[in-house]
Order: structure tokens, then sequence, then C-alpha cells
């Protein structure tokens, strides 16, 4: 295996890009992850889990010898189109994986798809790319984006919960998240309260909710924000009281700063570190000796795109050449997903179960979700019957 | 008496003549980087990473004009980048993608907005002036990110560039390179025209003493209102050739670390001397692109998990590279390119 | 005798309960160098701030040719002609000598909102301010940039700029400040060339111009004034006398 | 019930003026005395909250990190103030904003790079522990009215300081009229250094006293510093006190203007409207109530006279 940050400078680019390159025989893989800012650490998740797969995989996928770059987006959307290209163009890659953040997504595919490459996210589902702008070259081992809202929304509706509060920050995301609650949710909401982005004290909101006394609060709030709300909550004395229900809050990304204030909270996922398979079992070890840290979905995400890339390529007998022959391989490839079930739908993005999850803290004393329930069986995300692939 | 007037300003223009190569280079190799892009074989990447290069420094000229001519400090100057930008892509997704019509949009928009928001800050002075353009620019921020039709937070993605009279050829990058290069030097050109003409006089007298230039019967405001509306039209532009380089329009075009990048720009460049921020702005981009690989290269004399460390770091080389320039270079790169010659 | 150049009519300045300026009346004749003395603190700078629209007046009105101007702002009673200097040279440092002035010809000719054309070589701006220059024996140094000059020759350089907003009235806050002996016989001798082509309010500290060179001198003390008389006939009042009484030996 | 909400809210309000002053006030010092613009005041927060996570992580005791993290942040700014901004007074603006932009970069990744990407976490103190019912079922948690009093302290040694000792004398002066204070014979550069190393330890004590109800991560100190910045705007440049006022205001107008805002549209607008509205007005109330400070008060509230 080698991996290495973009190897050739632009200068190098310039003078050595009449060559034959050596390197042309070797498999590409560019990363686009958010590697600086305060989000960096969703972004290490994954290019961690990305690389401990390539490592499993005897540093081939497909077997091809494999170059991983690794690019940070910087969360960006104009940086990260000019790192595209230069990944599509300079380094010329196969594939790009990634990215984390959806605005960064929605500003990269047109780049990537145009150009014919293959872009296979980690996180990212906004529901344009999953409904009326799928594209035959996007692929995603993640979800779309409302899928694990929607998990909680169906559990409030299933525990009969009669009002419930629902928070999250004042952007796109928290908006499409709050509307994934409701499309299973239909009980009263007692309040819709949009925060600014990156509000670092909820303590009014608090106040709030517990003056309004809902059967359960809904809540979005990725990164430090989920941190603050989970330990303001818990000081509040409201945990024990109201059941907080959440997505991308209470993960292992955020556990190790929540600490034990997290523990008994509810969020929906396709996975959990707990997952009673032999693969995840091997991961999550692997991966916690690797990096010394519980791997978050993200993490498992990216994996699995590695597996992935290693099934389409032993399909096609290692060839990228053909791109129909390779999409068809990447749809119908076969390879033990970390999370169990995995097949894609006819837009690109998994048909796959869901689950209730609970943070709990192990006998080492790590914190960590465990799944509590199955919530959706083999499930379709809302938008992929908008999705009429042409191109 | 006129005679003397000539021969005694000679020195002064040789001076001015021998820092003349400095825009003639820039510009020849702006020209000349296509061929370039073409031979390297990522000519896709090269080109926008170049465009880019040129977007910015029309950004960063026009807040040069303001900052370095007329000592007003905008910390709000992303504001006129997101105008633009939001200009295409909301006429874009009505159908109307001429950019004969976009641009037009795009710098009443602009010039509206730097007329307003000018006048009112324009009553204030020094940093409370950076601060209130920083007011302002922060609430167009956030007002396109409430802007849940035009895609929100996330933004949105053109379906395609701007039409030009119609036919579609800002497709091609290399169209679309060139059409920025001529933005670009149509900006410089007329940057440079402005700044010593009878306007551009007034302003630099006042950028150095607004009393004096009363006294004399200029009303300083009248003045710096029109640079502001300018230079707010000028990066307005940059805005609409950041939407159509990056096929795609964002409130991120327009958080307040943009607008304090394009002073880094600025100050990095060298103050007052356009091409100066057009080189800070090419000197910032670049390095942000290419420090990483420049340190994993550097560094081959270390392990290479060391090496992938430093370069996945390389703000941490950036940030004292700065302070080492403030420190050492005084004037910015144009102030290390003038130097040696003083001797 | 016309209407006066310059007239003020109960004229008073104070910052709350500090009164600096108070009830101060008085007129310049047309072509008049009235000098404006008192001692320190009397409140000599204020007025010509007030004259010239740097400060408001809290009270009063100032009649420039028989107009009205105590609302108008500095700018527009430059445009009116009247300019002035300052007691701390305030130049443009970073400009020539010749830039300074003609930046002062372009003012009054023309608009400035041009874009195009470079403006340091419009004859039409450069010839008038090199005559200007000339006038107050600066020629010689036109193309040197302003902060590079002597303190004499920026105050030299102060007057050509005042001279070359084609004043009908000229104010000048101590153009003798701080200036060498020579230095200082060259603004007089500029001064008295000047004389009796353009109104003059001069306030200064140098008893012996002001007295060699004034038509009529005001006296100022503690913001009011107690006399408006020819140099001889205010060197003898007993008032003025007690005034200076301590302060400096009057000529 | 509105009432009671509306005093949580006025709490939560003053307790976050209070953190927004303890960085403002170094801030507007630093900056009033010395005419220095330091972006890295922010990281100077950061650092504060980062130590106590580090010392508290070591000794775990809340209180010994914050006895700990003290003095290594005021050693911490008097380092920056020896290597860097020493060099940098009598430069323009525009080049202390560049370099102490240099140092914003290299301590947020420094952070990173030492403590990894991750949040990291600081237990509320025991003793600070518990909630207190102000209201039938509403818990107001004892830490953060420690956090009150905290500030309030500091406000009032502030007070003391700037106004009863010679120092404090010297650093008014200063920020009226730093020559003349230099022209008494006041050895300027140790007075700097003083003002300086007072505020970066200010600055990491909002940081350390936040540490245990926020996630302390790398980056937290950039929108806390734009926002000290509009509170030394308002106050008026170089005054503590309008960076009192003006921070209390500021925290005010930020938690009771959310959410009250809607309410008050709903007086005017449809509910839907009005909550929309509200939604796209609340992030900007602080930046409009700025702009309309410095529109009628162009020096801000309590401009210091030159």
């Amino acid at each position: 295996m080698n991996v290495t940050i973009k190897t050739l400078g632009l200068a190098a680019a310039v003078s050595l890009a009449g060559l034959p390159a050596m390197a042309q025989e070797k498999l590409k893989v560019g990363l686009l992850l958010t590697l600086s800012g305060p989000s960096a650490v969703l972004g290490q998740h994954a290019r961690d889990g990305f690389q401990l797969a390539v490592k499993d995989l005897g540093g081939k996928l497909g077997g091809r010898d494999v170059e991983v770059i690794v690019v940070d987006d910087e969360l960006k959307p104009d940086v990260a189109v000019t790192k595209v290209k230069g990944l599509i163009e300079r380094d010329k890659v196969d594939f790009v994986v990634g990215p984390i953040f959806s605005n960064v997504a929605v500003a990269t595919h047109k780049p990537i798809v145009d150009s014919k490459t293959f872009y296979i996210s980690v996180n990212a589902g906004p529901s344009n790319l999953a409904g009326k702008s799928c594209s035959p070259y996007f692929f995603a081992t993640s979800y779309q984006n409302d899928q694990n809202h929607e998990v909680l929304g169906k559990v409030a509706q299933n525990r009969g919960y009669k009002k419930v509060y629902l928070l999250a920050p004042n952007y796109q995301a928290g908006k499409d998240a709050l509307a994934g609650f409701k499309r299973h949710y239909k009980g009263e909401i007692v309040e819709e309260s949009y925060v600014p982005l990156n509000t670092l004290d909820f303590q009014s909101e608090l106040a709030k909710i517990a003056s309004m006394q809902p059967d359960a609060i809904f809540t979005f709030m990725p990164g430090g924000m989920g941190v603050n709300l989970v330990k303001q909550y818990r000081a509040a004395g409201l945990a024990d009281r109201i059941p907080f229900l959440s997505a991308f809050t209470v993960d292992e990304t955020n556990l190790p700063a929540q600490q034990d204030a997290a523990i008994g909270m509810l969020s929906g996922s396709n996975w959990a570190p707990n997952l009673d398979t032999p693969e995840n079992k091997k991961f999550v070890s692997a991966y916690e000796a690797a990096y010394n840290a519980v791997p978050a979905s993200y993490a498992m995400h990216s994996y699995d795109a590695a597996l992935l890339i290693d099934a389409a390529l032993k399909a096609t007998g290692g060839k990228t050449d053909d791109k129909d022959a390779v999409r068809a391989a990447i749809q119908k490839a076969q390879f033990k997903s970390l999370r169990g079930d995995f097949k894609f739908g006819a837009n690109g993005f998994p048909v796959q179960d869901f689950y209730l999850v609970k943070a709990a803290k192990r006998p080492d004393g790590k914190l960590q979700t465990e799944i509590v329930e199955k919530v959706f069986d083999d499930y379709t995300d809302a938008y992929a019957k908008e999705c009429t692939p042409t191109n | 008496m006129t005679e003397l007037v000539e021969t005694s300003s000679a020195p002064a223009l040789s001076l001015g003549r021998r820092l003349e190569i400095v825009p003639i280079v820039l510009f020849a190799a702006f020209a000349a980087a296509p061929l370039l892009a073409m031979l390297s074989g990522a000519e896709g990447y090269v080109l926008s990473l170049l465009t880019r290069v040129m977007i910015f420094g029309i950004a960063a000229m026009s807040l040069d004009l303001i900052l370095g001519y007329g000592a007003l400090v905008s910390f709000g100057h992303a504001a006129f980048f997101g105008l633009g930008g939001y200009a295409v892509g909301i006429l874009a997704s009505h159908g109307i993608e001429e950019a004969l019509i976009q641009v037009p949009v795009a710098l009443a928009a602009s010039a509206l907005f730097a007329l307003v928001t000018g006048a009112i800050s324009l009553r204030t002075k020094g940093v409370y002036f950076i601060m209130i353009t920083l007011a302002f620019g922060q609430m167009l921020y956030f007002l396109a990110t409430s802007l849940a039709a035009y895609g929100g937070d996330d933004g949105m993605t053109l379906a395609s560039r701007s039409l030009l009279a119609g036919s579609t050829a800002l497709e091609n990058d290399f169209a679309l390179y060139g059409f920025c290069l001529l933005c670009l030097f149509g900006v410089y050109a007329f940057s440079r025209s402005l700044v010593v003409s009878r306007f551009g006089r007034v302003l630099r007298g006042t950028r150095e003493n607004a009393l004096r230039m009363e006294a004399i019967g200029f009303e300083p405001f009248r003045y710096q209102l029109t640079a502001y509306v300018i230079s707010g039209m000028m990066a307005g532009l940059a805005g609409c050739l950041l939407a159509n380089q990056a096929e795609f329009v964002s409130p991120a075009f327009m958080t307040w670390q943009r607008s304090g990048e394009l002073i880094f720009m600025v100050v990095l460049g060298g103050l007052g001397s356009l091409h100066g921020a057009i080189i800070g702005a090419a000197a910032f981009l670049l390095l942000e692109e290419f420090l990483p690989e420049i340190l994993h290269m550097t560094s081959f004399f270390l392990a290479e998990e060391t090496r992938s460390h430093l370069a996945e770091n390389w703000k941490m080389v950036f940030g004292p590279l700065l302070i080492l320039i403030v420190l050492f270079v005084r004037g910015g790169i144009m102030g290390l390119l003038r130097r040696p010659r003083h001797g | 005798m016309a209407e006066p150049m310059l007239e003020l009519r109960n004229l008073r300045k104070n910052y709350g309960a500090l009164v600096v300026t108070d009830d101060v009346s008085l007129a310049v004749n047309s072509g008049e160098l009235h000098a404006v003395i008192g001692p320190n603190g009397a409140g000599k700078t204020t007025l010509i701030h007030q004259i010239s629209g740097m400060l408001p007046s809290n009270s009063g009105k100032i009649l420039f040719a028989g107009e009205d101007i105590t609302q108008l702002s500095m700018p527009q009673r430059v445009a009116k002609g009247l300019a002035r200097s300052f007691q701390i040279t305030s130049i443009l440092p970073g400009f020539s000598a010749l830039e300074n002035v003609s930046l002062a010809i372009q003012a009054r000719s023309g608009s400035s909102f041009r874009f195009f054309g470079n403006a340091a070589q419009e004859r039409a701006l450069n010839e008038p301010a090199m005559d200007c220059l000339t006038h107050v024996g600066l020629s010689a140094r036109a193309h040197i940039p302003a902060g590079l000059l002597s303190h004499g020759e920026k105050r030299q350089l102060e007057l050509a700029i005042g001279l070359a907003t084609e004043p009908k009235l000229l104010l000048l806050d101590e153009p003798l400040a701080g200036t060498g002996h020579d230095e200082s016989q060259r603004v007089v001798e500029t001064l008295r060339r000047l004389k009796g082509r353009l109104t003059i309010v001069l306030i200064e500290h140098d008893m012996e111009a002001v007295f060699s060179l004034a038509d009529r001198v005001s006296v100022l003390v503690y913001g009011r004034l107690i006399a408006t008389d020819t140099p001889e006939r205010v060197r003898a009042n007993p008032e003025v006398r007690a005034a200076y009484l301590g302060e400096e030996e009057m000529v | 019930m509105t009432a009671t909400l509306l005093f949580v809210q006025v709490l939560n309000g003053l307790q976050f003026g209070l953190i927004l002053f303890l960085i403002a006030a170094g801030l507007t010092l630093v900056f009033g005395v010395m005419d220095f613009i330091n972006l890295a005041h922010g990281v100077q927060y950061m650092v504060g909250a980062y130590l106590v996570a580090a010392f508290s992580a070591w000794t775990g005791s809340f209180g010994w990190a914050l006895l700990l993290a003290l003095p290594t942040a005021l050693a911490f700014g008097l380092l920056l103030e020896a290597l860097i901004f020493r060099h940098l007074y009598d430069r323009d603006h525009l080049d202390q904003v560049l370099a102490t932009f240099g140092v914003i970069l290299f301590l947020n990744q420094g952070v990173k790079f030492v403590w990894g990407a991750a949040p990291l976490s600081v237990p509320v103190p025991e003793l600070l522990a518990g909630s207190v019912e102000i209201a039938s079922g509403l818990l107001y948690p004892v830490y953060r009215l420690a956090i009150i009093a905290a500030g309030l302290a500091v406000a009032a040694v502030l007070y003391v300081l700037v106004n009863h000792t010679r120092v404090g004398m010297l650093v008014r002066a200063g920020a009226s009229n730093a020559p003349m204070v230099s022209a008494l014979g006041v050895n300027i550069q140790r007075l700097f250094m003083v003002v300086f190393g007072f505020g970066a330890m200010l600055a990491g004590f909002a940081g350390a006293m936040v540490a245990p109800i926020l996630s302390v991560e790398p980056g937290m100190g950039d929108n806390i510093l734009i926002l000290a910045f509009v509170v030394i705007v308002i106050g008026g440049i170089g005054s503590i006190r309008g960076a009192f006022l003006a921070a209390l205001l500021i925290g005010l107008v930020d938690t009771v203007g959310r959410t009250f805002a809607p309410n008050l549209l709903r007086l005017v607008l449809d509910p839907a409207a009005a909550s929309q509205t509200g939604r796209a007005v609340a992030p900007m109330l602080i930046y409009i109530f700025m702009a309309a400070v410095l529109f009628f008060r162009p020096s801000g509230l309590f401009p210091v006279k030159r």
C-alpha cells in the first residue's frame, strides 16, 4: 500500500505529465473529506476507516495496488470544487470517496459525474442527489440524509408520544432533519425551534422545554453543538424526565466529549459498533487498536466503500475503462458489509435496515451506541422514486 | 515653468517604469498559462485553479482600491462576492442564463447594496468602520442561508454556465479562463486609470489627510462613497465569475472568514499597488493548494507517517509563515520586489 | 464703505459649561488684513474653526459677502471663497508640493468625478499651481514630496494651497508658529505682497509681524472681543494692556 | 409561566454576557491602551479551555485545574507577547491583523495536533454540579449561577483595579493618550506587558469557566472573537465600563431576542410568516443592533475621549 497526500505539485505535474507514468498501473482513489476546522473529527473517522480497509485487503483493491490520495475540503464548497478537479485531472483518480457534508457534495457532484468518475459518498446524502439529480456515477454507502431522522419519527409514533418538541440549527440540514422526523410522526408538535448555527448555549431552549413539558424532544445537533446540548440537557435535570431523541448528535465522534451525560439517550442509525456480526466485531477491535477510538458510522461507511470498490473491481477483473461495466459491478457488488444486509436501490443509495440505538458505557469504560431495536427493514429512501437515471 | 514640470518629474516616472515590469510579467504569465495547462495533461485542473486566482485577484484588487488608496478597511467585502454569485444563481434558476442580463443585474445589486451600506458605514471611522461593514456582511450572509428556495445553507448548483450573447462558449474551460483574464485586465486597467485620475487623486488625498481635503473644498464622503460603490461592483463582477467557475453558489461565498482572506490577500501582496493584490491572491491560493505537498516533498528525510502528519497540519506552517512575512517583509510581496532595486 | 467681506454676529461656542467664544461680533472689510490677537487659550483657533466651518457654532451668525453661511459645511464655504491654513501644518505629506497645490486648483476647476486621464499631467491644473508656488517662493521645491519639506517650507506651502483655492478671504492660523527667523521673514514678505489683493484674517502671536502687517487688530480675551481698532490705538488701549500684563511683552 | 421564562432567559443572557465581558475586557484594554488589534485573543480563550481540560484530566479536580490553568494562560500570553506581538505595536493595524491571524491558524491547528480533533470534555465540578429549582419544574444549573457570580466578581475587581490603583490610572491614561503616559517616564513597555498578560489571563479564565458546559474544540475561539469585537465596538474602544454594558446588552439581545422576536413578529404577521421571518432575523439581531448603535453613536456608547 502506498498512502500519500498528493505527491505532485503543480510544477511537477506540468513537467512530468508528458512522461508515461508508472503509477498508471495503480488504482487511484481520492478521499475528499473535511479534515480541518471544528468538524475535522468526522473526516478523520472516514479517512481512518478507508485506510483500515485498504490495509485489511493487503493494500490492494480488486487485485490492483492502490494509491489513496487524501484532500481536505476545508468545508468550503468552492475550494472543494478546485480540489476535486485536481483529483480528477491531475491525479487521475478512478474513484472519489467522500464527502462528509452535503453542501460539499452538492457543489462537487457536477464536476465529478460530468467527468464520468465514480463518486461514492460516505456520509452526505442530500435529497436532490437521491432524487431528481441522481446520477449513475453517484453512489452512497451511507444513507439519504432524512433516513436517520425518520427512524426517530417512527419511534415517537410507535411509542405513542402525544407532544414532541423539535430543535434544530437554523440551516438547510436542520430543516431537512425536522421534515424527515415528521414523515412518520403524526402527533402534536408543540414547538419547532431553530437556533442559529454554532449555538453554544442552549439554556434558553432548555427553559422553554422545561416549561412546555413535552413527551419527548427530537433534535439534530451535529458536532460541538451536540456535545453542548447533551451536557446542558443533563445538567438541567431534563434527561431523566423527557426522552431525548436525536440523530447525528449522540454518536462515537461526540461521545468522548459528552461522556456520562449522554448515557441512555436515543438515536437512529443504520449500524452500531456492537452490531453482532463477525466482520463488524473484527472491524471495531481493529479500528480501536489502530486509532484508539471507538469507530463512528462514518468509519463504517468508508470501510464499506473500500469493500465495495474491491468487490466491484474483482467482478470487472480490475478494469476501470469500461464505465458501464464498472457501474453494473458496483450496483450488484457482493461484499460482506459491516452492517449485514446491503444492496443498492436504483438511485445508488442503499436499501438497508435502520435501528434505534442508545448510548451506553462498555465494561472497559468507553462509550458507544448500542442497538435497542430494529425500526425499519430493507428501507428505501423517500426520494428514490423521483430518480430517473438518464445519462 | 512647464519645462520644469516635465524634467523634474522624470526621476519619479522612471522609478514607476521600472516597476511596470511586474504587471507585464504577471499578465504575460496569465496569458501563457493555458499553453502550460495543455501540456500538463490536467488542463481542467490547472485552468480551474488559475481562474480562481484571477477571480480572487479581481476581488482583492477591488478591495485594494478602497483599502490601499482610500484607507477604508471593509471587513464585509465577501458580501459582494455573494451578491454577484447569487444574482447569477437566482436568475439562472428562473431560466435567465444570459450573462448580458446577469452581469448588469449583479452590478446593479452590488452598487445598490454598496450605496446604502456605504452611506451608513462611512459615518464611522477606523475600527468602527471595519466592524460595521462586517455587520452588513453578516446580515447578507444570514439572509442567504435563509433562502430555502435557493438551497439555503447548502447553496445551489448551476445547471450550466452563463450564456454569452446566446452562445454556450463559456462551458469551455479555456473560454472561461479567457473571459476571466479579460475581466481581470479590464478591471486592472480601469483601476490603474482611476487611481491617477482626478477622482483617484482626491481619494488618495483623503487617505492622507481628510481635513486638508475639506479645507480645499472637497467633501470626502462623496468620493469615498463613490469609490466604495465602484469597488463593490468590481467584487460583484468577481462573484458572477466565481459562480460560473464553481458552477455553484452558496452562502459560504460570503462568510466573514472570506472577507478576512480578501484583506489578507491585499496586505500580503502589498497595499496600494493593484497588481500587488493580484499577486497576493495568487500567493494565498497557491499556498493553500500546494503547501501540504510542498511540505511533504521537502520533508523527504522524515518517516512517511511524520510526513503525512506534517502535510495534514500545513496550517501550523502557514500561520508562522504569515507572521514572518509581516515581521520581516514590510509592504508585502510588492515590498519584497521593490527592495533590491532600492539597494 | 461697501458691505463687509466677513461679518460675525454674536457668535458663541461652548462645550457644556465651558464657554470658548462668547458673543463675538466683528466686521472685516473687503481687502483688509485683520489680525486677531489674544493670550493663550483666548479662543482664537476656535474662532477660526467656527468661521471656516470645522466646528459648528452654538449660536450667532456668520455672514460672508453678505450671505449667511452659518449652516454651510467647510467644503461649501471653500467653494464660496473662504480658505484657511492650520496652526499645526496640514498638508498631504506623500504628495509633491506641486500636487498639493494642484489638488486645490482641481477643487475649483471642473468636476473631480473623472475616472480617466492622469490628473498629475493636466497642464490646466499644474500651471496655475506652479504660479502659486512661485508666489510663495517654493517653485524650486515643486517636485519634492511635501513631507520632506522643512517646517518653514511647509508653512509656505500651506499658504500656496490656500491661495490656489482663489479665496476672497484667507484665514491664517499662526502662519509663523515654529518657523525660524529667515523663514518667518519670507512668510511676512509673502503676506505683505498679498495684502490688498484679498481679505486676510490673521491670528498670530508674533506681535512684531502683527503690528507691521495689520490694518486693524481685534483682541480676544477669554472668548470675548475686548477691542477692535487700528494697531496704534489697540496698543494704547489700557484694557488690552491689562489683559496682556504678565503674558508677554507688548511691542 | 412567561414571566418565569423571561427571568430564566435574562439569567442566561447575563451569563453569556459576562463570559463575553471577560473576553472583551482584555481585548478592549489591549486595543485602547496599545492601539493593537489582537485577533489572537480568541485563541487565548480556547487555550484556557484546553488547559483546564488537560489539567483536570491530570489532577482529577476542576479547582486544581483552574488554579494551574490561570498562571499557565498568563505565561502563555506573555510568551506570545515577547515572541511576536511586541514587534507589532508600532505597525499599522493591517500588519497586526495579518500576523495575529497567523497565530490563530497556528494555534487552532496546534491544539488539534496535541489533543486531537475530537471535542474534549471537562466534568462539572462536584460541588457545583446540581440544579436549583427556581419555579415549579424549572431547574437552573448551579454551575451557571457560579459563572454569573465569577463574572460579576471579576468585573468588580477590574473596576477597583482600573479606578483605584496606580496601574489602573496609567491604563486609563494610556487609553486616551499613550504618548503622554510614556512622556511621564512610565516604562510603557512594561505597562503593555502587564495589560497584555492580564488580558490573556482573563480570556483564558473565560475559556476555563465555560469548559465544563461547552465542548472544548479547535476553533472555539473564532466566533466568540467576532462577538467580543462587536462588544468592544458597541461599548467604545478602551472603555471597560462600555465593554461591560455592551457585553450584557449583547448577551440579552441574543438570548432574549431570539426567543421573543418570533412572538413579537406574530403580532404583526401570521404565525407561519412570523416564525419564518423570525428564523431569518434571529441570527442577524446582534449585527442589526451593532449597526444601529454605530449609526447613532459612531464611536460606540462610551467613547474614550482622546
